[in-house]
């Protein structure tokens, strides 16, 4: 296990390595002159010159490109041209607010999209089977901008139930510790700001849930029919079990080991594709903090933002990994 | 010999009779029984014959402008309302059906037609053929998808063709590795040893056996796929970085509706609709399809 | 039966969210009873960059900055005219080189720290040290050789000071009024260091409290503020939320009580409703639809003026402006002193502008690329929009366009590498000053810089040179007034419109007066 | 007599196992261990041995479908692992082979007819015409019908499969024919069938058949010689009527009497053989049976015994019969 | 002997998109207290069917068991509900099934499997439970009991997971055993052993068995009464000698003669021809007409009813034995409640 573990990491490494080395190039083969960007369409000409000099951004890209893997590799990430900030102190906060939300979602998906293909399965062509799968597939098929205007609309401007962007009530803002601040409003004890927060949460983390809890649903359903079917459940039948017991003992921990992929991949998703949730619902997380970057042509923010992300995404699935073995004994690790 | 044919005559007599069931007319049979991929392949047709029609059937042109008339909500003459331009909304949804479909089927063949390369070329080769291009896959999949497809238009420059070519790219490694692990699987079926056995060279082995044995899948991803291809390029146009104006692509529809949400939501709601519709039509017809064609394959 | 259980808990997760959901939906009160701390939400579209206004380039950081920090002198509160702020009165030599500033005594830095002669000199000397940081400082004093045109500020006394210009400048009072030019506590820059624009101290009427970033800005009222009586809030919190969408809808549901960046499409769904109104600021800008002028065919100026002819000017103004915006003629806004009011536009007229294209040449029309931003601007909300627009309408006279969008950076290098054919763009005046406009952006200096279109006509450019050393008012209006006539008759550009970008707030707000260079101080802004 | 058409010679194939933080070799199995034997023009040779033993990786390796890890193998006189990838393609044509599962082996998307061309096209052998009539003549010979040929492999039962695969083995007419348990998927009375078939095919094109098999019953009645196979290692190799009615070897006496036979008369009390088959990767020290033996003696724990003809063709690898042999030999 | 198990007219249907496919039609046998009963058949006869009807396991949908009953001790096993179903289940009558690889949940240990079951139908303690299924995992010669509780199936060999199933089986004291297929996965060396043990138990403790498989000669070892089905149906039924010295049904006799026997080597098998009818394309008449060498107009036309009696309660399905039946017509009925 241990040595599992250990080679998952260093195969970690090449991908990493590869990833830092397109991520750059893609920003650089980017047209538009960052420093052109950050001042402005009303820059002088030497200015821009200047600020280019002083951002390093003159020197030949090999340069820059294994001076940006030397920082990296010694922990620096580098600093925003925009803001002059070290990328590593500034990108806490926005990637809390990703965390955040993509967590939320994720519990949303998992908890209706786990137990919605249970019963599905459960019932297989009832009409809860029929009409879950259905609403599965539309969720699929929705695009989710949409989805998040058509629920600002509804339950914010129309209905006006809850508030249609951010984080927080802005008059009464949250004092950030870890940033997260469900947890941050709890030691506190500000349940009115919990209260709060959690309501800000819902119609983006909503939006952001329907893909993975369609698609969750849908694994857990046709997962749980195939181990349903299987020799052992037959097993356990045949030794008196009830369908309860086979279903919820038996059939689950098996079909656990696909449905675990997808929240593994789909968290991943979430972390880096919340862009247009974060964009529709000004959430101040990570999607937009690189987006903007990307705009803004600042590079440093670019490529660690995307390392970062990609990063996570990365060890998200190797935790996903090391759990199968936590659940399935078969998968003994050399 | 005489032997032989003496106690061979083991068939029931009424078998000469049965008709040949090739696998493709097997599927076929299954994919009618479907009742929902049925509607979803009838879906996916009734956007396709919009597309095709849509220059004759269309009411009103692309970019046919009456600022004297705008916003208006949908009514006999409009049947899904106008928008900003005074231009009729239903006109423009059944124009973008084309651009849609056109963006989704394209981008797919795009990239079905690099991952089978790279697949086939990682499964078939292995060794460091497959741990670099695997280790490709790894890093495009690490990617979040739609953040590579922004920088990667942000490269082109942003236009419905590089939108195209920019989901073109970030769905190969899905194509690949599914062609790559089909063509390992594949690999180790008895008849493939069988084939190898009567002494065929590797690259018929290739295209006789392990292509056609890996189509459906493929063919199955692939129609899935263009679904996952039309929201992404409608995001993109949603975005400002897929299809530009006027031209009635669905995302940049939205996006140029978005203002109107709560004084005109018709120009919002139906090219939505219409997406949704699209996408699910091919989400069906493709769950439809699985089951028919290769029904262990997963969701 | 578990399955009972499985059904109440998903019962109770209904149950839970409901609750939620309701509880809170009427509680959108904005907190500003007269009991109550009154707090005004600025909501607007981006987060400032940095606090410290000499190094700001943006105007979402003057926004903020034009509240913390005073200038010697001001602006008028609804035009460019120039007012003391922390000077009293000052002097102008005769040969304009010398400029001396009674200052106003007894004024504080929030950090306790006296405002005198000494911080004056402190801050200007400061920014002249480092040109390529203090960008405005640059741009509008210096001399383009990497020096400065102020030759030494010097203190006479404790609230006297003294500037000594090397050559003189038509414009510096009005330059001088620039938010940029906000006056800091030297001690804080001592102190903070590289950390000063995080750490804000100037005399203005709210001091910093907090920076979250992408999140809010924290400022509160300066109870030590000069002005008697002043500032009435006692916080304000600016607030960015990107999508104008999504910040309309806070304005909507009582998070924010100030928006700027309104779509123009919204401003029906504002005043339609009677807790909100809206503020109109005026304009400092001009939209306009550049036609390069090295390029074939628009190189030729009977093509250029037949486009001019092609444009239905009222038509986007009513449309993506929501009346909010007037057609431009000239290619400043009619607020700048030297606006020429006699120039006529070419009239919107398809006939004459087929005759026009055929005398041309281009009798069958011509292809073209159009270029639109794709990026919402002060001076144009939707590019794409009004691409669509010009489209249709060039269409009518055969010329066919095709609409091409690059994301924004690329787009202004592109457009300034001189690839475009017709690009839209537009300005955003920084001091209120005609040279501002059109030297910066018709000169032919400029070519290359601001000047996209590539417009190279010699005699404007003298003109508009000589406007620049022109102390005499009368005399640089008239300079001014002769170089739009030529202007107008070479048609480098389509002026479209000039855009008041307006603020959208709720009712109870009184005294908020939008400036027309995009910040304001919120000084006297209350609630009813 | 006639000759000896294959010959293998210390034939071995050794599958790494990788392991460890870089996924380094750590082991391997032993899947064949030195293989000897020969089979001669019109025999059929079978090679016998519970799950695990290595018969059907030995018959891979035969036809060189996996690269042997030493040893040679000679066909027609010709060392087959000495020949370019290319010339062993074209030794097939006249060497074929038989899998075991019809359902598998088959290629589900093509007719029977593309799947009996097949090896005709591959080895460019007659014309469109002759190439369909063949198709229909070795239908015929199987026992099947000359319309079936547009049908797919779907449409036929388990035994009409085999058959199938069975003609696609002849089409080339090859002269050997490797069958890798060719009939223990099908039912007893479709298995004697398939049995039938393949003894009528040999004595009319002169076969010569190396035949993989687990059931006994069914290797007694096809073979001329068995070997037994144990842990990648023949343990016993004779002729059929010698080994069934004289085994030597322990394993093989143990494997013939756990053969349930269908006669309630013949009661059995006792289990021949107690414990279950190692783990190939870690085979004991030793004679790699010792672990089960009942005649286990201290040297076996030590010594790997070596095949040695015992009696005339009757080879035997177990230290049981060295001392004899030794005697015999002084 | 007394039966404990009564099958009567039992007909288990499945309904397929290609129509209703009779597995099991209609077939009548009797399971004695104690014996070994062995149903012998080729592949989709149907004799699994006949076991899962039995466990009310029938896969449903497709399947359902439409027409016939089951006694077991005086009670109607099609008429019994869900829960007494349970109740019976693993307690009173217990299976185990062909792959042992896959038939133990690969995710739990072997002790908590098995601990399950005990405590599924006995209130005991978990450390009773455990002490109970470490005895009967010796008893059925698993050597390191002890350990083996905490391993995971797949740690363990085809046999020994075979075993383990076998004490599952056996664990809570069953009154009969249905064994499909217990050793077709297995090699002989292994199916000796596990042959031997269930022999073991059936004469320990008294337990009916009943024993499916397809290989004659684990029939001729094991069992004490013979049934072969074919088709859905029972074709022939005696005592184990009888059917393997006098087989009547031509059907037997060919697969009897089919069977290479590694006592001597046949210059040649006796094969029957043609192949199994496809599931529900049996048309009228014999349903093995169609492969038997005997075959004349009549068995083409009627379906042959089972002809009961010769006294030893030998059982043919075929018009050639018609005279048995009258024969024994009259002592037939008087001997049949």
């Amino acid at each position: 296990m241990l040595t599992y573990t250990l080679r998952r990491l260093l195969m970690l490494i090449p991908v990493l390595l590869g990833m830092a080395l397109i991520v750059f190039f893609i920003i650089h083969a980017i047209p538009g002159d960052p420093a052109q960007i950050i001042l402005g369409q009303q820059a002088t000409e030497e200015n821009v010159e200047a600020l280019n000099e002083q951002l390093g951004l003159n020197e030949p890209l090999y340069v820059q490109f294994f001076s940006y893997l030397g920082n990296i590799l010694t922990g620096d990430l580098g600093e925003s041209f925009q803001t002059n900030n070290a990328i590593s102190e500034e990108v806490w906060p926005f990637l809390a607010a990703t965390i955040e939300l993509s967590f939320v979602a994720m519990l949303i998906a998992i908890v209706i999209g786990v137990n919605a293909g249970i019963i599905s399965a459960w019932f297989q062509n009832s009409w809860f089977d029929y009409s879950a799968m259905l609403l599965a597939l539309i969720g699929v098929s929705i695009p989710i901008f949409w989805l998040g205007l058509m629920e600002q609309w509804a339950f914010s401007v129309e209905l006006n139930w809850l508030p249609s962007s951010g984080r927080e009530n802005v008059r009464d803002p949250v004092e950030p510790i870890t940033h997260l601040f469900l947890i941050d409003t709890l030691i506190q004890g500000r349940l009115d700001q919990f209260v709060d927060v959690v309501r800000h949460l819902i119609l983006p983390s909503v939006a952001l849930a329907t893909i993975p809890m369609a698609i969750i649903a849908r694994i857990t359903r046709s997962s749980m029919l195939e181990v349903m079917k299987s020799d052992y459940i037959r097993t356990a039948r045949a030794k008196g079990m009830r369908m309860f017991g086979v279903v919820y003992k038996h059939s689950l921990k098996n079909a656990v080991i696909p449905v675990l992929t997808i929240i593994g991949l789909q968290t991943g998703l979430l972390l880096g594709g919340a862009i247009l949730t974060e964009t529709i619902f000004s959430w101040p997380g990570i999607g937009r903090y690189i987006y903007g970057a990307i705009d803004a042509r600042d590079y440093p923010v670019i490529q660690s933002g995307v390392l970062i992300v990609a990063t996570m995404f990365i060890f998200i699935n190797l935790i996903v990994d090391l759990l199968y073995a936590a659940v399935d004994p078969r998968i003994k690790y050399h | 010999m005489s032997q032989v044919a003496e106690n061979q005559s083991p068939l029931q007599p009424s078998s000469q009779h049965d008709e040949v069931v090739s696998p493709w007319l097997d599927a076929w049979r299954k994919f009618r029984k479907n009742k929902l991929a049925l509607f979803g392949a009838i879906t996916v047709i009734f956007f396709i014959i919009l597309g095709i029609l849509s220059p004759w059937i269309a009411p009103q042109g692309i970019n046919d402008q009456n600022m004297a008339n705008t916003l208006q909500a949908p009514s006999s003459s409009h049947l899904l309302g106008t928008d900003d331009f005074g231009r009729d909304v239903l006109s423009r949804i059944i124009h973008g059906a084309r651009i849609s479909l056109w963006v989704g089927f394209l981008s797919v063949v795009g990239s079905i037609v690099m991952g089978c390369l790279l697949g086939i070329l990682a499964g078939y080769y292995g060794r460091w053929v497959d741990t670099i291009i695997s280790r490709l896959f790894d890093i495009m999949l690490a990617f979040p998808s739609i953040l590579l497809a922004i920088t990667i238009v942000a490269v082109l420059g942003p236009s419905l063709q590089n939108a195209l070519i920019a989901i073109a790219i970030i769905n190969v490694p899905n194509f690949g590795r599914l062609i790559r692990s089909k063509v390992l699987s594949v690999k180790q079926e008895e008849y493939i040893m069988a084939a190898k056995a009567i002494g065929m060279k590797d690259s018929r082995l290739l295209m006789k056996h392990i292509l056609p044995n890996s189509i459906s899948p493929i063919i199955v991803q692939g129609t899935l796929s263009i679904g996952t291809a039309i929201i992404e390029a409608a995001a993109l146009g949603f975005l400002g970085l897929g299809a530009q104006p006027p031209q009635p692509e669905w995302g940049q529809m939205l996006a140029e509706s978005k203002a109107y949400i709560t004084t005109a939501p018709w120009t919002m709601i139906f090219p939505g609709l219409a997406i949704m519709l699209t996408v699910l039509g091919f989400n069906l017809m493709g769950d439809g399809l699985r089951d028919a064609l290769d029904p262990k394959m997963k969701h | 039966m578990k399955k009972w259980k499985l059904a109440m808990m998903m019962l109770l997760i209904f149950t839970l969210s409901f609750a939620l959901i309701g509880c809170g939906g009427d509680d959108d009160e904005s907190g500003n009873g007269s009991d109550e701390e009154k707090i005004l939400i600025f909501g607007r579209g981006g987060d400032s960059v940095t606090l410290d206004p000499a190094k700001a380039t943006d105007g979402e950081s003057l926004k903020v900055t034009a509240n913390l920090y005073e200038n010697l002198v001001t602006y008028g509160e609804e035009d460019t005219s120039i007012n003391p702020q922390l000077a009293t009165e000052w002097e102008v030599s005769e040969d304009g080189l010398l400029f001396t500033f009674k200052l106003r005594e007894g004024v504080k830095f929030h950090d306790g720290t006296d405002f005198n002669a000494e911080a004056v000199v402190t801050n200007f000397n400061l920014w002249a040290s480092d040109l390529e940081s203090y960008y405005y400082y640059n741009s509008q004093y210096g001399d383009g050789n990497n020096g400065t045109i102020i030759e030494e500020v010097k203190a006479i006394d404790d609230y006297t000071v003294e500037f000594k210009l090397t050559r003189s400048q038509a414009t510096f009072l009005q330059n001088m009024a620039m938010d940029s030019f906000g006056i800091a506590s030297p001690a804080a820059i001592e102190k903070y260091g590289e950390d000063f624009k995080k750490n804000p101290v100037g005399t203005g009427p709210f001091k910093f409290e907090e920076w979250k970033e992408e999140e809010r800005i924290v400022i509160v009222k300066n109870e030590d503020y000069w002005k008697e009586g002043y500032p009435k809030l006692d916080k304000v919190i600016f607030k960015p939320i990107a999508d104008n969408q999504a910040r309309l809808n806070a304005l909507f549901t009582g998070d924010i009580d100030l928006m700027d960046g309104i779509s123009y499409t919204d401003i029906a769904q504002v005043t339609s409703k009677s807790e909100f109104q809206m503020f109109e600021r005026k304009s400092n800008t001009i939209g306009y639809l550049g036609l390069t002028n090295t390029r074939e065919p628009l190189d030729n100026k009977l093509v250029r003026q037949a486009l001019n002819h092609a444009v239905n000017k009222q038509e986007i103004a009513d449309a993506f402006y929501g009346g909010y915006a007037v057609p431009a003629i000239n290619p400043m806004p009619p607020l700048i002193n030297g606006y020429h009011e006699g120039v006529e536009d070419y009239a919107f007229d398809v006939e004459k502008a087929k005759s026009l294209l055929a005398e041309a040449g281009y009798g069958d029309g011509f292809e073209m690329e159009l270029w639109a931003m794709p990026v919402p601007r002060p001076y144009m909300p939707d590019g794409r929009k009004v691409a669509q627009l010009l489209q249709k309408q060039f269409e009518e006279i055969g010329v066919t366009a095709e609409i091409v969008s690059y994301e924004w950076g690329t787009y202004l290098d592109k457009a300034k590498a001189g690839e475009a054919d017709a690009f839209l763009l537009g300005w955003t005046g920084d001091n209120g000053d005609a040279d501002n406009f059109l030297y910066t952006l018709l000169g032919k200096d400029n070519i290359g810089s601001n000047n996209y279109a590539y417009y190279g006509n010699e005699e404007v450019n003298d003109l508009l040179v000589q406007a620049q050393t022109e102390t005499d008012t009368a005399e640089r209006e008239k300079l001014y007034m002769e170089a739009q006539e030529i202007i107008k008759d070479d048609a480098p550009w389509i002026p479209l419109v000039h855009a008041k970008p307006s603020v959208a707030g709720k009712e109870n707000i009184i005294n908020y007066i939008p400036h027309m260079t995009g910040n304001e101080s919120l000084e006297k802004v209350d609630f009813k | 007599m006639s000759k000896t058409l294959l010959q293998v010679h210390n034939l071995k194939k050794h599958f790494p196992i990788y392991g460890g933080i870089l996924n380094k070799k750590v082991g391997e199995v032993k899947a064949v261990d030195g293989l000897t034997f020969s089979v001669k023009e019109g025999e059929t040779l079978s090679l016998v041995g519970e799950s695990g033993c290595g018969k059907s990786t030995t018959g891979r390796l035969i036809m060189q479908l996996i690269e042997p890890t030493d040893g040679s193998v000679i066909f027609e006189d010709q060392s087959l692992t000495e020949l370019s990838k290319k010339q062993v393609r074209l030794t097939r044509e006249r060497m074929q082979m038989i899998f075991q599962d019809p359902y598998a082996s088959l290629n589900p998307r093509h007719s029977v007819q593309k799947i009996l061309e097949e090896p005709l096209i591959v080895h460019g052998i007659g014309s469109k015409e002759e190439r369909k009539q063949r198709v229909k003549e070795m239908l015929e010979v199987v026992g099947l019908s000359s319309y079936h040929a547009k049908r797919y492999p779907h449409q036929f039962s388990g035994g009409q499969r085999q058959r199938i695969g069975i003609a696609r083995a002849l089409m080339t007419k090859p002269k050997l024919i490797i069958a890798d348990e060719p009939v223990s998927a099908l039912d007893v009375s479709i298995q004697a069938q398939v049995l039938n078939l393949l003894q009528d095919l040999q004595k009319k094109f002169q076969l010569t058949y190396i035949f993989i098999a687990h059931d006994l019953g069914v290797v007694r009645h096809i073979s001329k010689s068995v070997a037994v196979m144990y842990l990648g290692r023949i343990v016993e190799i004779a002729d059929s009527e010698t080994l069934y009615n004289g085994a030597l070897h322990p394993y093989t006496k143990a494997l013939l009497s756990s053969v349930p036979i269908p006669d309630p008369t013949i009661q059995k009390e006792s289990i021949p053989l107690s414990g279950d088959l190692p783990d190939p990767s870690k085979p004991p020290q030793g004679c790699a049976f010792h672990s089960r033996c009942e005649a286990c003696m201290d040297v076996c724990k030590t010594q790997k015994p070596t095949l040695m003809e015992v009696e005339k063709d009757h080879y035997v690898a177990c230290h049981l019969y060295e001392e004899d042999k030794q005697f015999n030999d002084k | 002997m007394t039966s404990i198990l009564q099958v009567k007219g039992l007909k288990t249907t499945f309904f397929t998109d290609e129509g209703n496919i009779p597995a099991v039609d209609d077939i009548d046998f009797h399971l004695d207290e104690g014996e070994i009963l062995g149903i012998v058949g080729e592949s989709g006869c149907g004799k699994s069917v006949t076991s899962l009807s039995i466990m009310g396991l029938v896969p449903n949908p497709p399947g359902k068991i439409t027409d016939g009953s089951i006694t077991f001790q005086e009670e109607d096993l099609t008429k019994a509900s869900e829960k007494r179903m349970r109740e019976i289940r693993g307690n009173e009558i217990s299976m185990i099934f062909q792959e042992p690889m896959t038939s133990l949940n690969p995710l739990f240990t072997i002790g908590n499997q098995l601990i399950e079951a005990v405590k599924l139908h006995e209130k005991v303690s978990k450390q009773k439970a455990l002490h109970r299924v470490i005895e009967m995992l010796k008893v059925v010669g698993l050597p390191r009991a002890e350990e083996m509780v905490n391993e995971y199936p797949h740690q363990l060999s085809g046999g020994m997971r075979q075993r383990v199933m076998i004490a599952m089986a056996f664990i809570c004291n069953p009154k009969i055993l249905i064994a499909d297929e217990p050793t077709t996965a297995l090699d002989v060396t292994i199916q000796a052993q596990i042959l031997h043990q269930m022999k073991e138990l059936n004469r320990k403790r008294n337990t009916a068995v009943m024993l499916i498989t397809h290989d004659l000669g684990v029939v001729a070892e094991v069992c004490t009464r013979v049934i072969v089905m074919y088709c859905g149906q029972i074709i022939e039924q005696a005592d184990v000698n009888t059917i393997f010295q006098s087989p009547k049904h031509p059907y037997t006799i060919g697969l009897l003669q089919s069977v290479p026997d590694i006592r001597e080597k046949r210059s040649r098998l006796f094969s029957i021809k043609g192949n199994v009818p496809k599931p529900g394309s049996i048309q009228k008449g014999c349903r093995f007409a169609g492969r038997c060498e005997q075959a004349h107009d009549r068995c083409f036309a009627e379906d042959p009813p089972l002809y009961k009696g010769d006294g030893q309660g030998h059982q043919v399905r075929c018009f050639l034995h018609e005279s048995i039946e009258e024969a024994h017509h009259v002592e037939d009925t008087i001997t049949s409640p």
